[in-house]
This record gives C-alpha cells, sequence and structure tokens, in this order.
C-alpha cells in the first residue's frame, strides 16, 4: 500500500520558490507560522460574525429587552446582557466590523500620506525636507488623544470622523519612518545606476526607492491597526467616539465601566475582545514582519 | 511534537491568567440571578442610618473628609457658575438668609448675617444685619459691602437670575437694606434672599486681594475658611476661632462648626469614589446608582455604612422644536408631536438608566413629583406609553411610512435612556438621527431652532412655578421658550401663576403644556450619598447639598482619611 | 556641539510659534460657544452674553485676538482661564511636575524593565522563553488602558489594599498609575530591543569581541547593547512625548491633577486659553524631548556625533588617510 | 590518518571535526570529518570554493559557531595536548585571544563603530595580560604602531578609517597578545590588491617576530603560494588532498586539484580559454557517505568512485590525496 511520506522539506522548498520579500513569499510564510495563523482566524471568523450577525443569532444588536437587565451569562445570552438588556454576544460581533475596520481604514490613509510625505522629505532634502520634517514636529507635538478630541469635536462625533482623527494622528510616524529609510536607501549604488540612466525623479521614487524601504513600513501598519482599535477605544471611552446605538467595543466598555463593581461581565468580555484583537493583530503583524525581515527570522 | 507541546503551554498560562484578572474583580459574594424586581425601596428624603445610635460627640470632632466628584472648580466670591463649586460653597461664604428645606418660605429660614427679615409688600423687602458680623481678616460686614456683593454676584458672578428679579437694593443705613424686586411672585425673595450661589465679603479686601489670596487666602464671614487649596486635586477648610456669632443659640446649622478640618480630595471617576470610601480612604462622597449594590442590600444599608438619598430638584425632561419658521416638521404638525410623545415609554427609560424606584421617579410635568405645586390628578393621563395610538397619530400626521428626525442630547447622559428612547422611536417607525454632542457643542446648538427636532435636558429649580418660569419666561430666551415655543396664552398663564401662585393656574399651565404637546418630563434621579457609619444625623441645605459642618458625628468617631 | 544645540533651540521657535498659531486657528474654528457654557443653563439676556464675551475678549474678530494672544505668548502670558479664572501659566507649573513624574518613572519603568526582556527574547531567540515573554508582552500591549487601571484598582486596593486607590501623595499614590501607564508601551521596546539586539547579535564586531575571548556577558552588555540604542532611544523618545500629554484616561482613572486632564476638561467647556497653553507647553516639552534623544544620538553613536561636528574636522580627516598609504610593496604571487 | 614525522613537532592537530547546521527544518553538513595537523611556527593554508566550510573549520576550532544554528560537532581538535572541543566554556575563554585569535575577512563590518580604536585592542590585552587600563591602553598604542597607523589616531572611531586601514587594525586585535596561532580568514579578499599584498606582507613579517603559527584560507592560489609551507585543499567539508607546497603546486594529484589550476591564467602558456571545473559545487544537504562528493564533476570519474567512498592514500612523503585513481592520473595530469 502507497504510503505518501509528507516530505516535511516541501513546504521550505514552495516558500524558496518565491522571491523573498514579494507578496506570495509572505503569504506563504505568514501561513506556516502558527501563532500568526490562530490570530488571521481570529480576526477572519470575527469579521464573518460580524456580518452574519444579523441572519445567525436570534437577538438584534439593538433589540431592548428591559426585563434582561444586566443578565448574567446563561444558555440564552452566553455573554449576559447590557444595562438595557440588549445581548452582548450579539453586540460584540456585531460590532466587530467597526473596531477592526476603524483600526484598517485609519492605518492605511495613515500610512499612505505618510509615504508620499515621508519620501518626498527623505529623497529631495534640503528645504522640502526640513519643511516636512517641521511640519511633522509640529503635528507630533500634539498629544495623539487631543488631537482626535478636537477633530470629533469640529466635525462632531460618528464613525468616519474617528477613522479621520485616528488616521491624522497616525502619518508623523509612518513619514519618519519612510524618511529614515528613504535617507539609507538613497545613498546606495542602485540608485545612482537608475539616475545614471536618466529614469525620471518620480519614477525612481515610485519605482526603486519606495518598494525597498515598504517593509519595515507593513510591519508598522500591521501594529498601526491594533494600536488604532486601541485609539478609537480611548475616544469612545473620552465620549468623542463612535455615536450610540452602533455597538463599538471602546464605547461599550465605556459605559460599563460604571457598573464593573456589580455587573464585571458587561466590562470583561468587551475589554477581552480588544485584548484578543489587538493580539491577534499584532500577532499576524510579527509573522509579516519576520517574512519581511529575514534577519530576524530564526 | 516539542512545538505543540510549547504551544499547549502557553494556552495554559493565557488562560490562567485570564481567570486571575476575572476572579479578581468579581465581586465577593455570588451576584444575584438577573431578576429585575425592584429592591426594597430607600426612603428618599430622610436618612438612612446605620444599626447602632450612640451617643453624639460634645464637643468638635478633629476632622473628617468628603470627596468632591467635579475637578474644574474654586471658590473664588465671585465666578461662573458652571464651575462645580455648589457642593462646598456654603461652608466659606455666608449669605442674609439660610433656607432650611428644598421650597421652604423666607419665614421658616434660618437668620445667617440678617438679624430680622420684615415684608413690607410683594415687591419689597427691609433686611436688617447684626452690628457686630467680622470676617477671619477682622473686616467689619456693612450694609454697603451686602449691595456691592449683590451688583457683583449678577455681573462678575454672572448669576442671572438674581440680576433678572431684583430691581434695586437702598441702603438705609449702616445695618438695615431695602430689597425691591421687579415683580411679584412667590418664591422670588426666597431666591434672592437666600441665593444659593451668593457670597458676601468686605468691598476693600475684595478690590485690593491679590489672586492668590482670592484663590487660597480668603477673607470670610463664614463659619469656615480655606486653609489649603490644590486646584483639581484637594481643598481643605478650617473652622475660623473666634466666629463673630458668638452666641450659639442664633447660629443654628448655617453656622455651626461641629468639625475643626474638612479635607476635600477631588476624585472624578465615580466607581473609583464609591472604592476608595468602602476602601476606608475617605468618609464620605456622592456615588452612583450602578455602585449601590455595594453599599446597601435588599432594604437595608450594610453594616459600617450610612446612606442618604436626597432629589427632585432637577428633571430628565423632552422637548420638541416649536418653532414654526425653523422648517422642523414637529413644529408645525401637532398629531406628529403626540405620535412622539405617546410612542416613549418613560418608565423602560429610566430602568434602561440603571434607576428604578429606591432612587428614582417619574416625571408627570416639566417639574418633579416634589416640586411645591405638584398636583397629584396630573399622574392619571400624562403620555402613557402606547405605541399603536402613536402609529395611528402617526398615519393621521400625514406620515404613513415614517419620518427620520434629529435627536440631541450631550454625551454624559445615559447611553442605556438614549437606545430605549431610540428604539421606541423606531417601533413607531420614527426613524432617529443621534447627535451626541459633548456638553460645549450641545449648549450652542440648544439655542439654534435649525439644528434639534427632539432634545433631552436636565432643567429644574426652587419649585414647579419657578420651573416654569425658567422655562417659558420670554426675557430669558432670545427665541420664545425653552423650546422656541410662542404661545402668547401660555406666557399668560406662566405670568399669572407667578403672581397668584394658586393652584388653579398651575393647573391651567400644565394643561396648556400637554395640549401644546410641546414635550414631557421623564424622570427625575436621586444623588445618594455614602459615608462611614460614624454620622448620625446628615443635614443637606434647601439645594440638598450636605452640610458637613452641622452634622452630628458619634462619640468615637475617627476619619479614614490618612492626612499626608 | 554647542553651535548644533543653539541650532535647534532657534529651530524650535518657529515651530511654537506655528503650534500656537494651528491651535489658536483650530479652538477658533471648533463650534461651541464658551460664554453660553459659561453662564450655563440660566436664562441669560442677550446683552449679559455680549457683556461677558465683551469682558473675555472674544467678541473681536480673528486677526485683532490672534495678535494680543501671541504677543501674550511672547511675554510667556498665557491668560487667564475662562471657567476658573486663575492664571493658566501658574496652573500649568503646579501640574506639570505631576505629569513629569509619570512620564519620567513610567518611562524608567519600561527601560528598566523592558530593555532586559527585550536582550532576554534576543539572546534566546525561537526558545519557549522567547515566545513565552513575547505573547506576554503582546498580551499587556493589548490591553486598554482605562480597563486595566480599573482592575488593578479592584484587585490592589479593594481586594488587597496595598495601594490607595486614587490621589496624589507618597509614592504609594505612583505606583499603580505608572504600572499602568507603561505596560502598553512595554511590549514596543522589548519587541524593538529585542529585533535590534538580534541583528546586532549576528555581526561581525561581535564574532571578533567573542574570538577576543570576552565572557558571553560582557559581549552582550559591552558590545552588543551600545550598537542596538539607536532605535530604542528614538522609541523612548517619541513614548516620553506621547506620556506628557497623553495620560489623559490614566489621570481621570486615579485622578491625578496632571496636564492631560486639565486639558481635556478644557476642552470639554472650550475655555481657549486653557487649551492653548497647555497645548504649547506639551509641545514645548515635546520638542525639547526631541532635542534630548537626537542628542543622545550623538552620545550613543560617533558616527552620528562627526556630522554634528561640522566640515571643519572631515576636512583634517580625509587628508591624513590619503598620506599614510605606504607604497605598495612585496613580491608578485606566482 | 597514518602517523606522520610531524607528530612531535606538531601542536595543533584536529582529528575527524564534523560540524552540522540546521536551516529552517534541513540538516547541512558543512564539515566532514576533517583531519591535519599545524606544526609550530608553520604556515597552513585551507584553500577551497565559498561554502566549502573553510571558514566552519576555522570558527570550529576557535569554538566560536553561531549555537542556535549549530546541530552538532564532534571530532577532537587538540591544541597544546588539550582537546578545545571538551573544554568548559569558561576555561576556553581563557584560550581566545590569548592563545589562538582570529581575523576576518571583512574589516568594514569586524569593527565596533562605536568603541575607539584603542579601546578594542586595549580591551584583549586588559583581559588576557591582567593589566590595568592604562597600561593596557600604552600596549595597544605599540601595538598600533607595529601595524603602521600612528598614534595620534588611537583615540579615532572605525568609521574614519579606509579599509586597508581598518584591517590592520584587526591585526593589531589578534596579535595583540601574541599568540601562538592566527586563523586570518581571507583577510584579504575584501581589499583591492596593492593594499592586499601590504596586508599580507604585514601578517608574514609579525608572524615572523613573534613565531606565531598560521592557518590561512583563501580561495586565492597565489596567496598560498606566496605565504604557506603546507597546503590542504577543501572540498564539500572534506579534505581531499593535503601536502607541502611544493607537493600541491608541483605535481597536484587529485582531479580537483587539478581543475584549480587549469583554472588559473598562466602567463607562460598561451591559451585563449581557461579550462574552468565544469558543473556546480555540491548540496551540502547530502552527507556523500559512500561515495565522493567531486564525482559528478569529475573528467575522470570511474565506477567505484560512486559506490565507495575513497580513502586517504599517502602518495609520497606526507603528500595524502582522498581519490581512488590517485596513483593512475599523476603521470597524465602533470603540468
Amino acid at each position: 500500500m502507497f504510503k505518501y511520506k509528507k516530505d516535511p522539506t516541501a513546504k521550505a522548498k514552495r516558500l524558496s520558490s518565491y522571491k523573498p520579500g514579494s507578496f506570495l513569499y509572505v503569504v506563504n510564510y505568514v501561513s506556516q507560522s502558527k501563532s500568526a495563523m490562530a490570530g488571521f482566524c481570529f480576526i477572519a471568523l470575527l469579521l464573518i460574525l460580524s456580518f452574519l450577525t444579523p441572519y445567525i443569532f436570534k437577538y438584534g444588536y439593538r433589540e431592548i429587552n428591559v426585563r434582561m437587565q444586566y443578565a448574567l451569562s446563561s444558555l440564552e445570552h452566553p455573554f449576559g446582557c447590557d444595562e438595557v438588556g440588549r445581548d452582548i454576544m450579539v453586540r460584540i460581533f456585531y460590532g466587530a466590523k467597526y473596531t477592526i475596520s476603524i483600526g484598517f481604514f485609519s492605518t492605511f490613509c495613515a500610512a499612505i500620506c505618510g509615504i508620499i510625505l515621508g519620501a518626498a522629505a527623505g529623497y529631495f532634502g534640503g528645504l522640502v525636507d526640513t519643511l516636512i520634517m517641521r511640519a511633522l514636529d509640529v503635528f507630533q507635538s500634539f498629544p495623539t488623544i487631543l488631537l482626535a478630541i478636537a477633530i470629533s469635536a469640529v466635525f462632531g462625533p460618528g464613525y468616519w470622523k474617528v477613522i479621520l482623527a485616528c488616521g491624522i494622528t497616525g502619518i508623523p510616524s509612518y513619514a519618519r519612518m519612510m524618511r529614515a529609510n528613504i535617507l539609507t536607501v538613497r545613498g546606495s549604488e542602485f540608485i545612482e545606476a537608475a539616475a545614471s540612466i536618466n529614469c525620471s525623479t518620480g519614477r525612481i521614487i515610485l519605482k526603486h526607492v519606495i518598494p525597498n524601504a515598504i517593509s519595515p513600513l507593513i510591519v508598522q501598519m500591521a501594529m498601526g491597526v491594533a494600536s488604532a482599535g486601541l485609539t478609537a477605544s480611548a475616544l469612545s471611552f473620552l465620549g468623542f467616539g463612535v455615536v450610540p446605538p452602533t455597538p463599538e467595543w471602546g464605547a461599550m466598555l465605556s459605559t460599563a465601566r460604571a457598573y464593573i463593581r456589580e455587573y464585571p461581565h458587561m466590562v470583561m468580555f468587551p475589554g477581552l475582545f480588544i485584548m484578543l484583537t489587538v493580539l491577534s493583530l499584532n500577532l499576524v503583524g510579527d509573522a509579516i514582519r519576520d517574512a519581511l525581515d529575514p534577519k530576524l527570522k530564526n | 511534537m516539542r512545538k505543540s507541546v510549547s504551544k499547549k503551554i502557553m494556552a495554559l498560562l493565557l488562560a490562567a491568567m485570564l481567570l486571575i484578572t476575572l476572579g479578581a474583580c468579581g465581586s465577593s459574594e455570588e451576584p444575584t440571578e438577573g431578576d429585575t424586581q425592584p429592591q426594597e425601596t430607600l426612603s428618599l428624603g430622610e436618612q438612612n442610618i446605620g444599626a447602632e445610635g450612640d451617643a453624639a460627640a460634645s464637643e468638635q470632632i478633629e476632622y473628617v473628609s468628603y470627596a468632591l466628584n467635579s475637578a474644574s472648580f474654586d471658590l473664588k466670591p465671585f465666578s461662573s457658575p458652571a464651575s462645580g463649586r455648589a457642593q462646598t460653597f456654603q461652608y466659606v461664604w455666608p449669605r442674609l438668609v439660610y433656607l432650611t428645606s428644598y421650597g421652604g418660605s423666607l419665614e421658616e429660614a434660618e437668620m445667617w448675617l440678617a438679624k430680622s427679615v420684615t415684608r413690607v409688600d410683594d415687591v419689597t423687602c427691609d433686611v436688617e444685619l447684626y452690628d457686630y458680623i467680622y470676617d477671619n481678616k477682622g473686616n467689619h460686614i456693612t450694609a454697603e459691602d451686602v449691595k456691592w456683593s449683590y451688583e457683583m454676584v449678577a455681573t462678575v458672578g454672572q448669576s442671572v437670575e438674581v440680576g433678572n428679579l431684583l430691581k434695586e437694593i437702598q441702603i438705609l443705613d449702616d445695618y438695615n437694606l431695602r430689597f425691591i424686586l421687579n415683580s411679584p411672585g412667590t418664591g422670588k425673595m426666597e431666591t434672592v434672599l437666600g441665593f444659593h450661589r451668593m457670597a458676601i465679603c468686605d468691598k476693600d479686601w475684595y478690590e485690593n486681594a491679590t489672586e492668590e489670596e482670592l484663590l487660597s487666602d480668603i477673607a470670610t464671614a463664614a463659619p469656615y475658611y480655606i486653609k489649603e487649596f490644590v486646584s483639581g486635586s484637594l481643598v481643605v477648610f478650617e473652622a475660623v476661632e473666634d466666629y463673630w456669632q458668638k452666641d450659639e443659640s442664633l447660629r443654628g446649622i448655617s453656622g455651626s462648626q461641629n468639625v475643626k478640618t474638612i479635607y476635600c480630595p477631588v476624585i472624578a471617576e465615580p466607581s473609583v469614589r464609591a472604592i476608595s470610601v468602602e476602601n476606608k480612604e475617605v468618609d464620605f462622597t456622592d456615588i452612583q446608582i450602578s455602585d449601590l449594590g455595594t453599599f446597601y442590600e435588599n432594604g437595608a444599608v450594610k453594616d459600617g455604612y450610612n446612606m442618604l438619598a436626597v432629589g427632585g430638584t432637577t428633571a430628565l425632561d423632552l422637548f420638541l422644536n416649536m418653532d414654526e419658521e425653523s422648517g422642523s416638521p414637529v413644529a408645525t404638525n401637532l398629531k406628529l408631536r403626540q405620535a412622539i410623545l405617546y410612542a416613549i415609554d418613560a418608565e423602560s427609560c429610566r430602568i434602561a438608566a440603571g434607576l428604578d424606584d429606591s432612587c428614582s421617579w417619574l416625571c408627570y410635568d416639566f417639574g418633579t413629583v416634589q416640586m411645591a405645586g405638584f398636583n397629584e390628578a396630573w399622574k392619571e393621563d400624562y403620555w402613557t406609553y402606547d405605541p399603536d395610538k402613536a402609529k395611528a397619530l402617526l398615519e393621521e400626521a400625514g406620515y404613513p411610512d415614517g419620518i427620520t428626525l434629529r435627536f440631541m442630547y450631550t454625551s454624559n447622559m445615559s447611553s442605556g435612556m438614549v437606545a430605549v428612547l431610540t428604539e421606541n422611536l423606531e417601533a413607531v417607525g420614527i426613524h432617529v438621527e443621534v447627535m451626541g454632542y459633548d456638553q460645549a457643542l450641545y449648549n450652542t446648538y440648544k439655542y439654534d431652532s435649525s439644528v434639534w427636532d427632539i432634545i433631552i435636558d436636565n432643567k429644574g429649580g426652587y419649585s414647579l412655578i419657578d420651573n416654569y418660569n425658567n422655562l417659558f419666561s420670554p426675557g430669558g430666551y432670545t427665541n420664545g421658550g425653552v423650546n422656541f415655543c410662542k404661545d402668547q396664552t401660555l406666557y399668560d398663564l406662566v405670568d399669572k401663576g407667578m403672581l397668584t401662585g394658586a393652584q388653579e393656574d398651575y393647573d391651567a399651565i400644565h394643561d396648556r403644556t400637554v395640549e401644546l404637546a410641546m414635550g414631557r418630563g421623564l424622570y427625575a434621579s436621586a444623588t445618594i450619598y455614602v459615608s462611614q457609619d460614624g454620622i448620625l444625623d446628615m443635614i443637606t441645605n434647601h439645594y440638598m447639598y450636605p452640610m458637613v459642618n452641622a452634622w452630628t458625628y458619634a462619640e468615637d468617631f475617627v476619619s479614614n482619611y490618612k492626612i499626608n | 556641539m554647542i553651535k548644533y544645540i543653539a541650532k535647534r533651540l532657534l529651530q524650535m521657535i518657529p515651530v511654537l510659534i506655528c503650534v500656537a498659531i494651528l491651535i489658536f486657528t483650530l479652538m477658533f474654528f471648533v463650534p461651541g460657544d464658551p460664554v453660553q457654557i459659561m453662564l450655563g443653563d440660566y436664562t441669560s439676556t442677550p446683552e449679559q452674553i455680549a457683556e461677558t464675551r465683551a469682558r473675555l475678549g472674544i467678541d473681536k474678530p480673528y486677526w485683532e485676538q490672534l495678535v494680543i494672544y501671541l504677543n501674550g505668548i511672547v511675554h510667556l502670558d498665557f491668560g487667564e482661564s475662562f471657567i476658573l479664572g486663575n492664571d493658566v501659566g501658574e496652573e500649568l507649573l503646579e501640574r506639570f511636575p505631576r505629569s513629569l513624574t509619570l512620564a519620567l518613572s513610567s518611562l524608567g519603568f519600561i527601560v528598566i524593565l523592558g530593555v532586559p526582556l527585550g536582550v532576554l527574547c534576543a539572546l534566546n531567540a525561537g526558545k519557549l522563553l522567547d515566545k513565552i515573554l513575547m505573547v506576554l508582552t503582546l498580551i499587556l500591549n493589548s490591553m486598554p488602558t482605562f480597563w486595566l487601571g480599573l482592575l488593578m484598582i479592584l484587585l490592589f486596593s479593594v481586594r488587597l489594599n496595598w495601594l490607595p486607590s486614587n490621589g496624589i501623595g507618597g509614592v504609594e499614590y505612583y505606583v499603580m498609575p505608572i504600572i499602568a501607564a507603561s505596560v502598553g508601551s512595554l511590549a514596543n521596546i522589548t519587541r524593538q530591543t529585542r529585533s535590534s539586539m538580534l541583528e546586532v547579535i549576528r555581526s561581525d564586531y561581535v564574532t571578533t569581541a567573542r574570538s577576543k575571548g570576552l565572557s558571553e556577558r560582557k559581549i552582550t552588555y559591552g558590545h552588543a547593547l551600545p550598537n542596538a540604542l539607536i532605535p530604542i532611544i528614538t522609541i523612548c523618545g517619541s513614548y516620553f512625548g506621547f506620556m506628557i500629554g497623553g495620560t489623559t484616561v490614566i489621570e481621570t482613572v486615579f485622578s491625578i491633577p496632571g496636564i492631560g486632564s486639565y486639558l481635556v476638561n478644557s476642552i470639554n467647556s472650550r475655555d481657549y486659553p486653557v487649551v492653548r497653553g497647555s497645548i504649547l507647553f506639551i509641545a514645548f516639552s515635546f520638542s525639547v524631548i526631541m532635542l534630548v534623544v537626537d542628542l543622545l544620538y550623538a552620545f550613543a553613536d560617533p558616527r552620528i556625533k562627526a556630522s554634528y561636528a561640522g566640515n571643519k574636522r572631515k576636512k583634517k580627516e580625509t587628508a591624513e588617510t590619503g598620506a599614510d598609504e605606504q607604497p605598495a610593496a612585496g613580491k608578485e604571487g606566482t | 590518518m597514518a602517523e606522520t614525522t610531524l607528530e612531535k613537532k606538531t601542536f595543533l592537530s584536529v582529528e575527524n571535526l564534523l560540524v552540522q547546521y540546521k536551516l529552517s527544518g534541513e540538516t547541512v553538513y558543512a564539515v566532514n570529518n576533517v583531519s591535519f595537523t599545524v606544526a609550530k611556527g608553520t604556515t597552513l593554508g585551507l584553500v577551497g570554493e565559498t561554502g566549502a566550510g573553510k571558514t566552519t573549520i576555522a570558527k570550529a576550532i576557535l569554538r566560536i559557531l553561531p549555537d542556535h544554528s549549530l546541530k552538532g560537532i564532534s571530532g577532537s581538535v587538540v591544541f597544546d595536548g588539550k582537546d578545545l572541543l571538551k573544554l568548559p566554556e569558561t576555561e576556553m575563554r581563557s584560550y581566545r585571544g590569548k592563545n589562538i585569535s582570529m581575523i576576518f575577512q571583512d574589516p568594514m563590518t569586524a569593527l565596533n563603530p562605536v568603541k575607539t580604536v584603542v579601546d578594542q585592542i586595549a580591551e584583549g590585552i586588559a583581559l588576557h595580560q591582567n593589566m590595568n587600563k592604562a597600561n593596557a591602553r600604552i600596549k595597544a598604542i605599540e601595538m598600533l604602531e607595529t601595524v603602521g597607523i600612528s598614534a595620534d589616531r588611537a583615540d579615532e572611531y572605525p568609521h574614519q578609517f579606509s579599509g586597508g586601514m581598518k584591517q590592520r587594525v584587526v591585526i593589531a586585535i589578534a596579535l595583540a597578545c601574541n599568540p601562538d596561532l592566527l586563523i586570518a580568514d581571507e583577510p584579504t579578499t575584501a581589499l583591492d590588491v596593492t593594499i592586499q599584498a601590504q596586508v599580507l606582507d604585514l601578517i608574514s613579517s609579525l608572524q615572523q617576530k613573534l613565531g606565531t603559527s598560521m592557518i590561512l584560507i583563501t580561495h586565492d592560489l597565489g596567496v598560498v603560494a606566496g605565504t604557506c609551507d603546507a597546503v590542504a585543499v577543501v572540498y564539500a567539508g572534506e579534505i581531499i588532498e593535503y601536502g607541502s607546497k611544493e607537493d600541491i603546486f608541483d605535481h597536484p594529484m587529485h582531479p580537483y586539484t587539478v581543475g584549480l589550476f587549469g583554472a588559473l591564467p598562466d602567463l607562460k602558456k598561451n591559451v585563449n580559454r581557461l579550462s574552468p571545473i565544469v558543473g556546480l559545487p555540491p548540496d551540502p544537504t547530502v552527507a556523500y557517505t559512500d561515495s565522493c562528493p567531486f564525482a559528478e564533476r569529475c573528467p575522470h570519474v570511474a565506477p567505484q568512485c560512486r559506490e565507495k567512498k575513497p580513502h586517504n592514500a599517502e602518495v609520497s612523503q606526507g603528500h595524502f590525496v582522498r581519490c581512488h585513481l590517485a596513483g593512475e592520473i599523476a603521470g597524465k595530469a602533470a603540468p
């Protein structure tokens, strides 16, 4: 009976077949690290559940049942009910897409602006560099929370405004990192080579400089999603976050904090899920960083 | 194989870590099953003193600590009302008359700086001062200082209500004044003479006092002065050595000095305030309803604590936009307004805010049931919750397939209550655009009729008619009443009510507001104070703030506070 | 070096002016009228509103107010708080030490704990200890601060009664806030130390050091760590800057009257002078910290110090290396 | 390994050294039971393509192989009568830098960028000759002068030196405590030709002066000719030919050694194409326990080469070749 012996090195071979740093390589590498996969599945599961909640669960995320106020976890309500009798589990799953999407969108727009600013500052240097850097200093000297509060105070609370607030406050760190990478890459030969065959500066930046300086940024973005999630929940804690009844985890936590002594389950589950989501995002971020930065692999 | 073993160990470790944190904060005894039968009613108004009733301390006790709930305040004589200074103001700044109970009249009031008060007619009143009033820095307080103080409170102190009521103050001689009101009305004179934010101080001292002195080294004729003031963190009051009123019998509540030093640390986070009492770090503080369970269980205060629940001065009211020109559909459509009011279940709003009969009351008018002038008859048919009737009214109003309305509130209001309100309206087909703004934005948009259709706000006053006057007096608002309503008959009724103070006039006002369907009162919640068990009697002033200086303490009272 | 510091200090002034103008404009256009909040709920007649606006000076047009404000800043007069009426400058000076103690001690906490942890992880990378530490710091990093703060109060002060639950005073008051504030960033410092140490451990000069017969400990702390310092200093610098103004949540939970809570309360009540004053204060301390971080770079890495020393010394070097090469000699290999 | 006359004079003898790494799940057979000896005061050249395991042998002797990727190490390295592989780490540390020291390939990264040059030299001296800091510094400055760097540049940092100067510092570090054995791992590869010659002269002059024996690792046959007494040709982690310089240069026996010389441009012969060795270097993950690693690329490959491991035959006095056909092809390939 022919027994197919699983070739232990098959995976390693498949992995090394891709060009290190290429998208496929990263995807392949991440899928091999167990912890990253655990994190990734957790987030994927949450997102799927979040979109499916209206169909799978009996209770709607807004459905109020004042009789079941503060109900402890029971079969009916695995995570118990909040101060208005709404099922916490449904709200957590439904709210998952808010916290996670806030994290992704704000990091994404922060990274885009950061990269452009950083690249311009790093590559052109001189006046452009000092101007952008000083502007970033001005931005960065604002505490993140304050900038977010000022923005949501100006535009009023709401989902997109929180994303705008978290996004804008993220720009300086990405720009600074991009500039640092550019400075190291700018000096190297292949840039001079590209310049010698008179590529336009724009092409040089886009084609050569950014791809090489991108890997630490992607790692920063993976971590950034986690911290943006936390900023959003801190914003809701201070009362500037998402408007009820959207079940964003930070808002749930801030309303439940008053009941921490009497009904700890209301605080416990949102806090726990924020922690697990941020943990999974960090695990995935770690794997991406290891994939992109071979030196740190083993 | 070895790799997966380490994974298992890590998973175990992770789980153990979580259990510890979960265990740490679960309340010690098994939390009661999630039944929601209301706890035993905590009798409001009077105190709920712990078991033992040992003898009261004969002489002044050393010190007591009272945790304050807001950090942004100062105790300068004349400062804007927004800062949270009401809790401790009456220890350090005297006023003419001390009103003993909420809504109480001048006749029952206790004399403080005033020796005697005689009503001349329904707008004028003569006040005679003691002639031996000296503050702790030896300045002599005369009629001229009192008149100047009133002007300062109305302007720098921005206490507009005093400014509106008073026509003029005449100085008869060094120790006699005549107060003349703009218009007669029950309770107006009480408000002026017993004004809870009044501060009477020496004119010369104030004019050349430095910023430092104004803040933490004041000259006052009150029983206590400020020994230490750390802004936003701690205030310490010390009893004045030779208080000017030597005659014990005349001191009463306002002048008593039962405790030598009062330490008032500021603890802004409500759940931490409750913890600091339970943890024996402070003696007394106000707690939020959700922490009630830590000190109060199935009808009795747990031993080791005392409980005081006071309230009824302000109610949570819901208003509908009545400004025809604002373009809001609500303003011009009576049926729509009625549909909204019938769709709201005030009872579940109250429960959702974490309140129940033990610490709150439903409202059957814009004022509270405790306010003087409330008529029990109003309780029968006051917008009883009837979703079907609301749906029918909505169709009659011309919106069979629903309408979207803008609902505004401030983000520090109970989100549970907001959730119930929005669900009630959604259930009958009224979609709600929820606008939860921070305090500053809310205060600005409140007076702008183009921003909101439905608004909820905390309103209150000294009495029912005082509340109506605050809500609907044309003088007070630039664009009609609190909800831009410009109904002349309502204004006339309110003015008449102010004059006569008769119950029929109050009924007429109430019925008019119901007829116009301009809004409704939802509920009013009590403020709950908790203290260690060494305190025997907890007196509060007419605005229900604790008069710590006038309490009776047990013989063996020892404060929990660690002075550092 | 002094010339460099002077240059940086001069550069700081335009940044602070920009911050002042930016925050002034931001607060000017933020909706919400401070006078409405100050007068509170009571019915206020239009004249009273107008009179208060005049007294506070916010009825003047934008440019006029900006000029008054900037000239005030130049004389270090931050004006008076609308709500409290006391001088903002003094208040900030009174509150600054508390935020500073919180920031400094929690920075100390994460460096003293984070760096050795990072080195430990780097030394046995891939082993079980490394994985456990990484996941543990990740968990701590993922906990929302206010949740952690409340849990710690419940555990340490209520259940175990070791520490006071809030307020300011002796050392024991600062223990929990510091831990709650810094635990989150512990993960960043540990991970950054780990990755830069991993990079350094594999470099050739560490092998040279080992070939000299030095002990492992001396190699790690004598040769490897000094080279891994630069990225760690960057993280500490940005963390410290964040801590000065960003500990609002910690200050609210532990009722520590620092600059963070003072700032958020003033935003809530649109107390313009306080908001402007605190922001400028935070911006100033942030720029000073950035300067200190850059100086630390020079101290930690001679290559950067050389670039600060200016061109004078550079010319001397290039001339020298050229002359030293001895003429080529030695027999030609077959 | 047959007893040889050099026995009593040898002071370093390596007996079937075996080193394996693990690289993401696979085992790399870097060194496959290598044996050789180094006589006092002589220089042994280790020659071979890159990746043949030369550096691993050197690092194994000094026991500074990176332990996180090391799978296994066995065999014996007898130095002055003691087997270094069995020594406890603390005792081994006293050997490193004092009795055996090493020069590395890339001077650019071999020096610690944040420490001054003189400190890096003084560190070893202070440790092994237990002097206080001041004397160690004086000794270090003397050392700098011996390698041709002026004293006033002692307090400068590595980034202020050119490649050649840095290599001089590395040499100064290695020879600071005049070790008995110096291992030079391709000391001149990263330098251009003119500097290369100077560095080699410096090393050999210091070697004469201090009487240090040396193991020179290189893939440049010209360098070997100039400095080495004995030569070992390394291929796929094994020594396939070992002998004195004359044996190897004048009559190479192993086809690989012959191929190496074939690939050298020779002024005397006007050959228009060099004859490179065909094929690719061996796959390190294969152990070649029962075949000759050079079999695929060997022009004279015979059936037994693929079935049996060639033993180490002594074709002439002190000249060993690990090849089945060692005898026959000698005649044909001679130049």
